[in-house]
């Protein structure tokens, strides 16, 4: 795939489309940097038992990563910390070479998905505060998300509240991997509390629901797991679809982030010509599957599927719509997509700004 | 200990099983293959009625995964709690020197014996002919 | 059924002389599942016809692992008219009810309970069926028996709903669920079912079985019915754990819990275990403000079948003056296989006193006490004999935080 | 307590760290591990600043409890006097998904406990980690093992990705009965299925609890199943379960085995019985009330007095002092516990015993 020889890419800032890039990853550098918003009871339950999830390792990843931390080699901070963890060096090596005039950040390792409720709502919360203090008050082109611990609906709703309206955030975050598919009730007013917010509920690949990556059990790869999100991706915006929550919240607007994309057409389909013959199972649902996505779904472009021709990519981006895609880079992570070389292809000026920066402005509502 | 006549022969069929009571007490009648046996109808797990199960074979494993079947219609399964009973011995198929039922000895005799004495027929109705079923009680 | 024996049987006591008994745990069902249908929505009965039920199994009906007798019943319990073992009123009386004067009977719905369906509405709508059917054509014709309501506990908010709809009634005496959930019985949300039966006065009854989806052990799916069958004691203990380290029985004081058809001899053991770990790792659990084993001793009570059978059986005494003579309440389970007989059942010699509590007279107070005067905590005297049997003294100084 | 000839039939020296264990890797695991960044294998069985992981005087200033030689025998082999304790070493091994990369740990953790410990104290012995994610492989494990008779006992996990009754397992039981190896089952998961039957728990102590109702799962397999048809001689070791639960467990599969035996034919001893032939059960943690009178009672409902073995769990925290053997037990009952059954348990530990 990458074989082919590419053009230099443009050194010259300026001279560069300015670009989104909805799916940046800040990490803390230490532990302790959550400190001032997290509670001394916590902070002395978490250095007495960890924060468990559902999965057997105490930290780290149950499959180990491809690369440490599962980031670029070249993206550790020089005044050291873990890759992510610098916002200077974050400006000086990603922003500002690539022209990034919106990024948004989607912290992992976040709170979400820990097993004790109180404990990964009050890390969330903290989280929440920490990309306030640390990365948005200080770089204006960074928007922040929402973490909240959606497996308890009703704290989750709070945490959003807690911060409507707030001018620095702009999305909610989910991970997909969650104890139940996405559409089920127990997580509805976490969508109620989103679409009240008017604020887009974006679901990142990932997360740690303690059910195996597919439907027949533990695979035995990092590869296995990583493609597997696509599946597991497919099967949570199934959910929400079939479930009903764009009928209950006709507001709400969903994000697949790093789920890749290329599958969505297929699942429309699917979707449509199982819904014809079986609709009188779902009768609170009032189009077709497909109408839902269409209107209610956005996707991030990163890992971006690379067919060969590349040109094949034209046919499902033409099925899902120009202005459904935004882009992504995923920085720090192993898996960057560099926006100089994410999509090759001869398209409009029209459809290369909706892909790179258009999209992601009206989604998010942040102008120019 | 005393002998009584239960009922002639035909009325138990091989392969079939009736249920009298003899000085107060429940005894089943078993015929396997033209041999007679008696056994207490009383469960002695909980009581349940033994007659009312279910006669069965014997499903034995010399090895995990291995089934053999033997002694079809032998065994009775208590109708509550499924434990199965040697109908030759009263014994319990799990625990045989520690849970049985009580067996009762049966015989059969020609009517022209029985007529002799010394038995207590009770309701049967005697015909020289015919053979009746002895149990001793 | 070849054998007729209209005159023999064992020598029983005409019912009269026999003492009177409450069974914790009748299991009835419709004879037909459609005999259900006309308490149920069209929309429902015709999504039941194309969709069937779908409860988090394979099987499209009938049991994951298949059952040891027909229907899981005793094999003389098939009503001689026909229909399954339970489904027939007149039979029950005559063949349970009458023959074993049982005054109290507690009808608890399984064949089918609702609650685990994935489809949460069709879960509701057959919930609030069965339970129109069941007062309809059980408890109303036959005021021995009462009633326990089976809510779609899979949805918090639409069982509080079919829980008001029921409270005050009078045929009505316990709320149902089973044992294997979606998530563990303690987590939150199915905290909202709690606060609404407490404040309806009803207790909490959980019947084992039922399908969460999880395999039956922590180690993945058996392979036998018997390991399924025995398994329902340690997803009990799992469920038990979670409802009192979670916290709902410091959250909702009026509380009380059935654990029914799981058996009890393991409590003990696991209050002992609670009460240790949770001494150790009590800073994970600032919710708590009493040892695990007094909330299980103030907010449990325990049908009997299956019947633990030690030998010797004096054993049995042990587990049961650990658990308190007051918290176990008698069942047969009829009309299934693995039924006890309240003749045989219990394998010790008992004082009048614990006949008529293990009999009766703990089922009475649990279930016929009138609305309005619950038990917040037992008597003192037996919590001081508890105190004694399960409290293990904290390792690192005494004081409990209160 | 100080008992002559006690053999300590559980302890948990703490892999110092990821790479501690580089040595004994080939090169290509090793620069996997690095490439990739993996993390060291801590399983959330045992939250490390958790209580009940180290005790408070058990629990270094810097490092991990049960690290060194040198910790093991300050803290736990001379003060208790073992002549003998067993290593059984809790490296999350078991977690992995890859059976490569598992049989490539399993080898290191073994490798190291040799080296490390076993080389260097004549009282230590160890169990064998294997990768159980293909059986396979760890018969290989066992085989290469089996060969040092310092390595006394098979380890395994008390959840794992099925119960361990099924056939599939086998080969591991037939490799452990071939090398008078008995299979020890200790406390933890390889979280691949939910820790309790009904789900996740929010809590840790929730998860710790329920151990004792994976070995209870556990038992109810292994008998269901007929291991210990085919493996007359194998003996199970259930490791840190509490073991309180095991009279109650009995009475209940007893009395289903009478009205099902016919689903598993094979079950012709009752499971008590069987027990009392294959299975035994580490001291620590006894989960019972303090009184010394119901633990009497508890130990006569067990009807034996050759199940338990002597074991202090050390670094977790059971009890406190030298409390390692609860009060109230009779001096032949602790001979019993501490010598007489763990020699009669582990055949490989009077080779070199003597």
């Amino acid at each position: 795939m990458n074989l082919q020889i590419r053009d230099t890419p443009a050194t010259q800032t300026s001279s560069r489309l300015a670009i989104a890039d909805c799916d940046i990853h800040p990490a803390v550098r230490k532990a302790s940097d959550l400190d001032p918003w997290l509670p001394a009871r916590w902070r002395e339950h978490l250095a007495s038992f960890g924060g468990g999830r559902r999965l057997g390792m105490q930290s780290g990843p149950a499959y180990p990563k491809g690369q440490p931390n599962a980031s670029r080699r070249d993206a550790y901070p020089p005044e050291g910390g873990r890759q992510g963890s610098s916002l200077a060096f974050m400006q000086a090596q990603h922003l500002d070479p690539n022209n990034v005039a919106l990024g948004i950040l989607n912290p992992l390792k976040s709170g979400q998905g820990l097993a004790n409720p109180e404990l990964s709502a009050a890390v969330c919360h903290a989280v929440n505060e920490w990309q306030v203090a640390t990365w948005t008050s200080q770089d204006s082109r960074l928007k922040a998300s929402i973490v909240v611990p959606y497996e308890n609906a009703s704290m989750a709703a709070a945490e959003i509240r807690h911060w409507a309206g707030h001018q620095d955030f702009v999305q909610v975050l989910f991970l997909s991997r969650t104890a139940e598919p996405l559409g089920n009730r127990r997580y509805w007013p976490i969508y109620e509390a989103a679409a009240e917010a008017r604020l887009p509920v974006a679901v990142h690949a990932f997360g740690y629901g303690g059910a195996p990556i597919t439907s027949t059990g533990w695979p035995s790869y990092y590869i296995e797991e990583m493609t597997g999100h696509a599946q597991s991706c497919q099967a949570g915006l199934s959910s929400m679809i079939v479930e009903g929550i764009f009928e209950q919240f006709p507001q709400l607007r969903v994000i697949m982030v790093e789920a890749g994309f290329a599958w969505a057409p297929a699942l429309g389909w699917r979707l449509d010509k199982a819904w014809r013959t079986l609709r009188a199972e779902t009768p609170h649902l009032k189009q077709l599957p497909s109408a839902y996505m269409r209107r209610h779904v956005w996707w991030t472009t990163q890992p971006m599927e690379e067919p060969e021709p590349r040109e094949h990519l034209l046919d499902t981006i033409g099925w899902m719509g120009w202005d459904r895609l935004l882009f992504a880079t995923d920085y720090p992570h192993w898996d960057f997509d560099d926006p100089a070389y994410a999509l090759p292809l001869r398209i409009t000026d029209d459809q290369r700004r909706g892909f790179f920066l258009d999209n992601a402005r009206a989604v998010y509502g942040v102008g120019a | 200990m005393s002998r009584h006549v239960l009922a002639p022969t035909s009325d138990i069929p091989p392969g079939s099983r009736k249920l009298f009571t003899v000085k107060g007490r429940p005894i089943a009648i078993f015929n396997l293959e033209g041999d007679f046996f008696g056994m207490l109808n009383r469960c002695p797990h909980q009581g349940g009625s033994l007659c009312e199960g279910v006669v069965t074979g014997l499903v034995l494993s010399s090895n995990p995964g291995e089934y053999t079947y033997a002694r079809k219609g032998e065994i009775i399964r208590c109708p509550w709690h499924g434990w199965e009973f040697d109908i030759r011995t009263g014994q319990s198929y799990c625990d045989p020197e520690r849970i049985r039922t009580k067996a009762y000895p049966v015989d059969t005799a020609s009517g022209a014996t029985v007529i002799e004495g010394p038995y207590v027929a009770e309701t049967v109705p005697l015909q020289v002919e015919e053979n009746y079923i002895i149990v001793d009680v | 059924m070849n054998v007729q024996n209209a005159h023999s049987a064992a020598p029983q006591p005409a019912a009269a002389s026999r003492m009177a008994i409450a069974d914790c745990d009748i299991h009835h069902s419709p004879r037909d599942f459609k005999m259900l249908y006309p308490y149920l929505e069209p929309r429902w009965r015709d999504h039941l016809d194309q969709f069937g039920m779908r409860r988090r199994m394979g099987n499209y009906s009938g049991p994951q692992y298949p059952k040891s007798q027909p229907d899981a019943s005793r094999r003389d319990a098939w009503p001689p008219g026909g229909g399954r073992p339970g489904s027939n009123l007149d039979f029950m009386r005559t063949h349970h009810l009458d023959a074993n004067n049982i005054e109290l009977g507690i009808l608890t719905m399984i064949r089918p309970h609702p609650g685990g369906f994935q489809n949460v509405d069709l879960s509701a709508a057959l919930c609030r069926a069965i339970n129109d059917w069941q007062v309809a054509e059980w408890t109303q014709p036959e005021p021995r028996l009462k009633a326990s309501i089976v809510v779609p506990y899979e949805d918090a908010a639409a069982s509080v709903a079919e829980i008001e709809r029921w409270a005050g009634h009078r045929d009505v005496v316990q709320v149902l669920l089973l044992s294997r959930t979606v998530e563990p019985l303690g987590n939150r949300r199915y905290w909202p079912i709690y606060e609404a039966a407490a404040a309806a006065g009803l207790p909490v009854g959980i019947h084992a079985f039922g399908n969460g989806g999880q395999p039956t052990s922590s180690t993945g799916w058996s392979s036998f019915y018997i390991e399924d069958m025995v398994g329902h004691a340690q997803s009990c203990q799992s469920l038990v754990s979670s409802m009192v380290l979670e916290g709902i029985f410091a959250r909702v004081p009026a509380l009380r819990v059935v654990l029914i058809e799981a058996g009890f001899g393991w409590l003990p053991p696991l209050a002992w275990r609670l009460d240790r770990n949770w001494s150790r790792l009590r800073a994970e659990l600032p919710h708590l403000h009493r040892l695990p084993s007094e909330y299980i001793r103030d907010h449990i009570w325990l049908t009997t079948q299956p019947m633990e059978e030690p030998e010797p059986s004096a054993h049995l005494r042990d587990t049961i003056d650990w658990i308190g003579w007051d918290k176990l309440l008698f069942a047969t389970d009829y009309p299934h296989w693995d039924y006890d007989d309240p003749r045989t059942a219990i394998p010790l010699r008992l004082s009048a006193e614990e006949r008529e509590a293990f009999f009766i007279s703990n089922a009475q107070a649990l279930y016929l006490r009138p609305q309005g005067d619950r038990p917040g905590t037992p008597d003192s005297v037996t919590r001081t004999r508890q105190k004694e049997t399960f409290m293990h003294t904290t390792p690192h100084g005494q004081e409990m935080p209160r | 307590m100080n008992i002559p000839g006690a053999i300590d039939c559980d302890i948990h020296p703490s892999i110092p760290g990821l790479d501690a264990l580089l040595p004994y890797m080939p090169d290509t695991w090793r620069e996997i591990i690095q490439i990739r960044g993996i993390d060291g294998l801590n399983s959330i069985s045992y939250p490390a600043r958790s209580p009940l992981t180290a005790r408070p005087d058990w629990s270094p200033e810097k490092g991990k409890p049960a690290a060194t030689l040198a910790q093991i025998q300050r803290e736990c082999l001379d003060p208790f006097g073992s002549a003998i304790a067993i290593c059984n070493c809790l490296y999350g091994v078991q977690l992995l998904f890859s059976e490569d990369m598992a049989a490539a740990f399993a080898r290191a953790v073994n490798g190291w406990m040799a080296a490390e410990l076993l080389d260097r104290d004549p009282r230590l012995r160890a169990s064998i980690v294997v990768p159980i994610q293909n059986v396979e492989l760890a018969v290989d494990e066992i085989e290469r093992c089996a060969q040092d008779p310092r390595f006394v006992q098979v380890l395994l996990l008390a959840s794992g990705d099925h119960p361990l009754g099924k056939r599939m397992y086998w080969p591991i039981y037939a490799a452990a009965a071939r090398h008078k190896l008995p299979i020890g089952i200790h406390a933890g998961s390889n979280y691949h299925n939910p820790p309790t039957a009904v789900g996740w728990p929010s809590y840790y102590t929730e998860d710790y609890v329920a151990q004792a109702q994976a070995f209870q799962s556990q038992l109810t397999s292994l008998f269901c199943e007929g291991v210990f048809n085919r493996y007359p001689d194998l003996k199970v070791v259930l490791l840190e379960s509490g073991w309180t639960w095991l009279p109650a467990h009995l009475w209940r599969l007893t009395k289903y085995w009478r009205g099902l035996r016919m689903e598993i034919p094979w079950a012709d001893r009752s499971p008590a019985d069987v027990v009392r032939s294959n299975v035994r059960l580490s001291l620590q943690p006894t989960d019972a009330p303090p009184d010394a009178a119901s633990l009497q009672r508890i130990i006569e409902h067990l009807q034996s007095d050759e199940l338990l073995l002597f074991s202090t769990d050390y670094p977790h925290w059971q009890f406190d002092g030298m409390a390692a053997i609860p009060a109230g037990l009779s001096p032949a009952l602790v001979r019993k516990i501490t010598v007489d059954n763990p020699r009669a348990t582990y055949a490989r530990l009077m080779e070199l015993v003597r």
